[in-house]
């Protein structure tokens, strides 16, 4: 193991990271009184995230490679490892899935009373199999977690969610697995492509041939582009938004639909560079249809909650376009994106479940000049609906900025599509925040109505005021979270530019003209 | 160097503490915070003006914003003498508009609000003139558009607020969007986004042509278009006027503020301060040139017939913006900046001033219920006739000078030049007879409004006076910084201090010439009086006549040439219905749902056919098996 | 000396007899028999092949097949008895719940 | 034809009617009696084939045991009424024809079992030396152990099973 740094701290900050939550929700088995679970939930989340906090602080900035690698035998006479560590593309978003699991926990403090414990226990596995995902370093531990994810989120969605939640529930859980089960095709053939090793950073440095690449490809591209949700496939994400609970909301915005783009990052771009590039134009292409796509149809939106959710649809879009501009600044400010989009949605998540306790709808006529019944939750969304605008000083400029810059830089076109699609984003956004908090308030809500709603409380502005301050830490000074990438993406873009196939582009051609 | 990273962060410290506790803790104090703030900010710019008189220029990095790759920008700060020119007047303007705010928003609920937003709109104003590249100014830019967007909106409980507001930002970012590309494309051109380095490079890159979207166009004349894209939506040129008039929605305190001294002027601001890349291309300058004529005249046509006093004084300062940018692409640099500073006290001063008139009438604005109210209010009628005479460019009130510049700039520059004189000649008589059309139906006369409204006039308390004053001063005398060679060798002081930013203007012309255009515009600002006079104070049946006479005429006027019904039927109403209809309810719903669903219920029929095999009776399943084991053991034996 | 084929062909003669009991037969009691029939057909088969190879697995393995058969006889009839509770039938084609 | 082929042949006939009698009857309680019968036989068959320890415990076991319990739950149940009703299943025609082919392919493949592996070490003088009983208990608890405990535990499964699932009211 040459090229990796191992862990060198003396405990395996990697491997607790993962294990705390599993013992956490092991731990909540036991217990029966709603308090203890949550007090429980919540300590052990904190903890995680506790443990988590060296990984930034040792975290050597200089390099591409692999850090903090731990690495012991586990199904030998299969080549299956247990290995895990991080790069610079990796550690921002452990450090972000432990920071939203506390705030999930926080934010169902009052609002689930219905199967507490296993609804913590969820929360638990959900953290424990996302940071997995992020730190496996072998494709059998990989999919493990991947496909563990997906159970948790189900319940999620299936147990604790609205009214239509057995068709959302399982409407997500098939079309992830449908794309799960095309991934798994691909591990394999690449596990007896690769020379019978799962190992992924090896496997990173293949040159394997083209029409194997881009098959592979396509089958990798079924599990990611679901996930993320890119352009055809996203109509499950809206549905599981608007009936999961805030919790599975925030970390299906948060974590959860990242784990797609990482997947490009990860595994399509460095072991099939030659199919990514010669897949770059449709991704592209795609990308800026779901971000003006997205855009248009949350001008139709009735919903406050599938409003956002299709809003994540145009912002992952920018996203997905970043990483396939395939320059420093696209990848870097769509890895970024991510990480702001993480942090914008699931606060807005958070926020439309605290107002949805108060008011009990979700239905944006129905409301009405908030800003004068809840000020503070006004403002505090005010922030939230500029950042996803992209209004600089906020994260969201820094990241879309760098975005449009980077598919500006790889096609102009597709920047300046994608650049319309902010002034759309604008026009949805102003909207719905004019529908909600401007103009007269709608009769049921005032303090002396039916429904009396209350401004937010100590512990929903702590739950939210992590977020705000990394809203405003990106968006003045993003260098102390792009320091970590710089390595990192230079070496996988690198990768991607690197080929067995330099100006061979006809022949790829050739092969496609034979597939068809 | 903490000395000038402190302009904008006192007004920043002064939004911080205001938003946080103005609801509960500091309410109708909410002045004591702000105030202090901007005379700090205001002390501190002009220490800085001098500091920049002497020639130097300072220059800050605070920190590296963004790196990422090759790309890196710096969040810094930059004064020369336009800065502070700019500097100056965002200040003085807001000290007293701020003073003033305390009295006209006394009693607002929102108190603290209003002046947070103002004090973090100062903020921004003051980092958008203050940056040293472009990605700093863009940060103010759409920074003073997001506070422009809260102090429209700032009685949020009406709808025409919030809409007004929502237009504003939208409007602007249709703007930004060419100011955005802009940027990239400078930083893709120079490797820099610096204004120092960029301009430095400037010369170099003239002429060379660069492959964008299929056509082959000249580089420099891009990015000026582009980054010109920006101007007009910030300036509200055409055609992305139309949010100014209506965000004449906000409380007064803030048009004068916001939409007439400082904000709006920013894409002046923007344009003048990248003088050197428009230099290099001609097509952009004369572009500049030519929307800002046709603006000027366009939006004076609108505000002869419009009703509501701030309206016509909103179109009033579009088409004011559009005389600067007509200097601005005729090459006077700072003609056009000197308009600017002018044009922000007096059109700052017919704000406050009919924003005192307002007051009085309890929130009462159109003219048409107002009338002769001279008697009731000295002061305000004092001041409201300087600024007139100020923006009918009257000798020697501030705007004269600043106004005769621009014409004889204009004069000189070519054929173009002489058309776009034309003009500007032409939108000075418009201006001036709406001006004064102003003055006598709300001064002059017999008062229209309701008896209980005549009852509680009075002119208004000092806190509005005493900055109207000081204004009205201004009005007068700032144009006294730019008198032209032709009544006193080196009188243009401003013009001087700005030439190592924006150069000296090219062109020269005889004295006879100048009196000549200086006769012109003086002449025309004193026909449009008179006229005015005539229509609205001797004959006051006169006006209804033409207006039915030329009906076509006055409906197309007063409906603003039905621009926003445009934008309304081509631009909103397809965007609403294509994703209602087209997108969500066809492509998501029929075609992508359909898909989703569909393979499912492919699959369920077959099941529904299938689990009829599912008999549950273990017998069946029995016999099942056997007959699959039977199959085994036959496929095994014939097999062998 | 009697051939291990007609062992061989005595055990297949009844065991097909049991699988004929077992599909056929309605009530739930004869089939659980027809089980048993299958069984012990198995079990003559082994013990024959015990014998004439010499060999002492095939008598194990019918110890084994016993035990066997005794555990299932009981759990088969407890469950015979839980479901007759419940639904006072023994006849197989009645038990339908778990129809799709 | 040997004494010793009449008497497989006595048995055989006489096994194979009974299986039939046992699957034909209407009664559950004549089928059990018949079976009973049939075990008897069965017993008798392993004796020819020299195993007297299984002879006795087809008996002991199945005889003494399992049809005495079948014989408990008939008369437990009590199903007078189930007798009056039809016998069959409406697919007994598959059944019959599935079980005839299957007897059919039976018979064809097993009649030709020519080649045998080789013999093994446990001949019937060697197993009448030492004692049919002492044989297979040698083998049992040295070669078979493992699975002789897991067949206690499976026997233990049972009990506790059939006790559970007869009580009153189920789980």
């Amino acid at each position: 193991m040459d090229n990796v740094i191992m862990n060198n701290l003396d405990y395996p900050i990697l491997s607790w990271t993962v294990l705390l939550p599993v013992f956490g929700s092991l731990l909540l088995l036991f217990m029966q009184n709603a308090r203890a679970v949550r007090w429980t939930a919540l300590i052990f989340t904190l903890l995680t995230f506790a443990i988590s906090l060296p990984l930034l602080t040792q975290f050597d900035k200089g390099t591409h490679l692999m850090q903090f690698v731990e690495k012991h035998e586990w199904i030998p006479s299969w080549g299956i490892n247990y290995i895990i560590g991080i790069d610079g593309i990796s550690i921002l978003f452990v450090f972000l899935t432990t920071i939203l699991s506390i705030l999930c926990v926080l934010v169902s403090w009052n609002s689930i009373n219905t199967r507490v414990r296993e609804f913590h226990i969820a929360i638990l596995a959900m953290e424990a199999a996302m940071v997995g995902v992020f730190v496996s370093l072998d494709f059998f531990l990989f999919y493990l977690f991947w496909e563990a994810m997906l159970i948790p989120m189900f319940l999620l969605i299936g147990v604790w969610g609205g009214a239509n939640k057995l068709y959302a529930s399982i409407k997500f859980f098939l079309y992830t697995l449908v794309g799960s089960v095309l991934m798994l095709v691909g591990i394999v053939v690449l596990y007896f492509a690769g020379g019978k090793t799962l190992d992924i950073l090896t496997l990173s440095t293949l040159s394997l041939p083209m029409g194997l690449q881009f098959w592979l490809f396509l089958a990798f591209f079924a599990a990611f582009a679901v996930k993320v949700p890119m352009f055809p496939v996203h109509t499950w994400l809206p549905d599981a938004h608007t009936e999961a609970p805030t919790a599975g909301s925030v970390i299906l915005a948060g974590v959860l639909i990242k784990m797609g783009a990482y997947g490009f990052l990860r595994f399509s771009m460095p072991m099939l560079p030659d199919a990514t590039r010669l897949f770059i134009p449709v991704l592209m292409v795609l990308s800026v249809v779901a971000i003006i796509y997205g855009a248009l149809v949350c001008f139709a939106q009735k919903d406050f909650k599938r409003l956002i959710a299709y809003s994540s649809v145009s912002h992952m879009g920018f996203v997905t376009l970043g990483l396939f501009a395939m320059n420093t600044q696209g990848v870097e400010g769509g890895i970024l994106q991510m990480i702001n989009h993480g942090i914008i949605t699931g606060a807005m998540f958070l926020m439309i479940g605290m107002i949805y306790e108060r008011t009990h709808t979700r239905v944006i006529s129905e409301y009405g000049g908030f800003a004068k019944i809840v000020p503070w939750y006004a403002g505090l969304f005010c922030i939230l609906t500029f950042a996803s605008v992209g209004l600089p000083g906020t994260n969201g400029f820094v990241g879309e900025f760098l975005i449009i810059f980077g598919a500006f830089k790889a096609k102009q076109i597709i920047g300046v599509l994608s650049a319309l699609g902010i002034i759309l984003g604008a026009g949805y956004m102003l909207r719905l925040y004019q529908d909600i908090f401007f103009q007269d308030a709608a009769p049921d809500f005032e303090k002396k109505g039916k429904h009396p709603v209350w401004d937010l409380d100590m512990r929903e502005v702590l739950t939210l005021a992590p977020l705000l301050l990394l809203v405003f830490w990106i968006g003045f000074y993003p260098n102390t979270f792009l320091s970590y990438m710089h390595a990192s993406v230079e070496h996988l873009i690198s990768r991607v530019n690197y080929t067995a196939y330099a100006g061979q582009e006809n022949l790829i051609a050739k092969y496609i003209m034979e597939i068809f | 160097m903490i000395k000038y990273t402190l302009i904008p962060l006192l007004p920043l410290i002064a939004f911080v503490i205001n938003i946080l506790f103005g609801r509960n803790y500091i309410r109708d104090k909410a002045h004591w915070v702000a105030i202090p703030a901007i005379v700090g900010s205001l002390l501190l710019a002009i220490s800085a003006f001098f500091d920049v008189a002497g020639g130097n220029v300072i220059n800050i990095n605070v920190y590296d914003w963004i790196v990422s790759g090759d790309f890196n920008v710096s969040a810094g700060l930059m004064i020369d003498q336009l800065t502070a020119i700019m500097l100056l007047v965002v200040t003085i303007c807001g000290t007293l508009i701020f003073i003033y705010s305390v009295g006209y928003m006394h009693g607002d609920e929102g108190y603290y609000r209003f002046f947070a937003y103002l004090c973090l709109f100062i903020f921004s104003m003051l980092v958008l003139v203050m940056g040293n590249n472009f990605l700093v100014m863009y940060f103010g830019w759409e920074a003073v558009g997001l506070c422009s967007y809260f102090l429209i909106g700032f009685w949020f409980n009406k709808k025409s607020a919030g809409d007004a507001g929502k237009k504003a930002f939208i409007v602007n970012r249709f703007g930004d969007f060419g100011f955005g590309l802009g940027v990239i494309l400078i930083f893709l051109t120079f490797g820099t986004l610096d204004f120092v380095g960029v301009f430095g490079q400037a010369g170099s890159f003239a002429g060379q042509t660069i492959n964008f979207l299929g056509w082959e166009v000249d580089l420099v004349t891009l990015i000026c278009l582009l980054l010109f894209c920006g101007a007009v939506g910030k300036s509200a040129q055409l055609p992305l006027h139309v949010w100014l008039p209506d965000a004449m929605e906000g409380p007064t305190p803030v048009s004068a503020l916001i939409h007439a001294a400082t904000m709006v002027t920013a894409g002046v601001f923007m344009v003048a301060r990248c003088n050197p890349l428009f230099i290099e291309s001609p097509i952009a300058m004369n572009t500049v040139a030519i929307v800002g004529g046709v603006t000027a005249i366009f939006a004076a046509t609108i505000a002869l017939v419009q009703n509501d006093i701030k309206r016509v004084i909103a179109y009033s300062t579009v088409s004011q913006l559009g005389y600067m940018f007509l200097a601005l692409g005729v090459g006077a640099f700072s003609a056009g900046v000197f308009h600017l500073y002018t044009h922000a006290f007096f059109k700052a001063l017919l704000f406050l001033a009919s924003g005192s008139v307002i007051h009085a009438l309890h929130n009462e604005q159109d003219m048409r219920n107002m009338g002769g109210l001279k008697k009731y209010m000295p002061i305000t009628y004092a001041v409201f006739i300087i600024g007139t005479l100020s923006i009918t460019g009257i000798f020697p009130f501030a705007g004269f000078f600043s106004k005769d510049e621009i014409l004889w700039r204009a004069f000189l520059a070519g054929d173009m030049g002489k058309f776009l004189w034309l003009l500007g000649t032409i939108a000075a008589l418009l201006t001036s007879f709406y001006s004064w059309r102003l003055i006598f139906m709300t001064f002059h006369g017999d008062f229209r409004g309701t008896s209980e409204q005549e009852h509680h006039l009075h002119e208004s308390p000092k806190v509005i006076t005493v900055p109207l004053m000081i204004l009205a001063v201004g009005a007068v005398a700032a144009g006294w910084v730019g008198i032209p060679p032709l009544f006193m060798e080196h009188g243009d002081k401003i013009g001087e201090f700005l030439a190592p930013v924006l150069g000296h203007p090219s062109g020269h012309g005889t004295h006879a010439q100048e009196w000549f255009v200086v006769g012109i515009s003086s002449l025309v600002a004193v026909l449009g009086g008179i006229v005015a006079y005539v229509m609205y104070v001797k004959k006051t049946d006169i006006a209804g006549k033409i207006a039915s006479a030329f009906k076509p005429v006055h409906a197309l006027l007063y409906n603003k040439y039905y621009v926003d019904e445009l934008y309304d039927t081509t631009l909103i109403q397809p965007v609403m219905k294509a994703s209602d209809k087209v997108i969500l309810g066809f492509i998501d719903k029929t075609i992508i749902e359909g898909i989703v669903n569909g393979i499912p219920n492919v699959i369920g029929v077959f099941s529904r056919k299938l689990r009829t095999i599912q008999t549950g009776v273990f017998g069946s399943y029995g016999l099942a098996m056997t007959v699959g084991a039977l199959c085994i053991i036959g496929y095994l034996f014939f097999q062998r | 000396m009697v051939p291990l084929s007609w062992y061989i062909i005595l055990s297949a003669v009844l065991f097909c007899i049991g699988v004929f009991g077992f599909l056929a037969r309605r009530n739930m009691i004869v089939m659980f028999i027809s089980i048993e029939l299958m069984l012990n057909a198995v079990n003559i088969s082994l013990v024959a092949f015990s014998h004439y190879l010499q060999q002492v697995t095939g008598q194990i393995l019918v110890f084994f097949v016993i035990t066997v058969a005794a555990a299932e006889a009981a759990i088969g009839l407890a469950i015979l008895i839980a479901y007759y509770k419940n639904n006072p039938t023994v006849k197989a084609d009645d038990a339908s719940l778990m129809k799709g | 034809m040997t004494l010793v082929q009449g008497f497989f042949i006595y048995f055989a006939v006489a096994m194979t009617v009974l299986a039939l009698l046992v699957v034909t009857r209407k009664s559950p309680m004549h089928s059990v009696l018949w079976m009973l019968a049939f075990f008897f036989h069965t017993a008798g068959l392993y004796l020819f084939l020299n195993a007297e320890f299984l002879a006795a415990a087809q008996i002991i076991v199945y005889a003494g045991a399992i049809m005495v319990l079948f014989i408990f739950v008939i008369m437990l149940l009590n199903l007078k009424k189930e007798e009056t009703e039809r016998k069959l299943q409406k697919h007994w025609v598959a059944g019959l024809v599935v079980s005839l082919v299957l007897m059919a392919a039976m018979v064809k493949i097993l009649s030709g079992i020519t080649v045998l592996p080789p013999l093994g070490e446990y001949s019937i003088q060697f197993v009448q030396l030492q004692g049919n009983l002492m044989t297979i208990g040698k083998v049992l608890y040295t070669q078979y152990l493992l699975p002789f405990e897991i067949a206690s535990v499976v026997l233990l499964v049972a009990i506790i099973g059939a006790v559970v699932l007869a009580k009153k009211r189920i789980l």
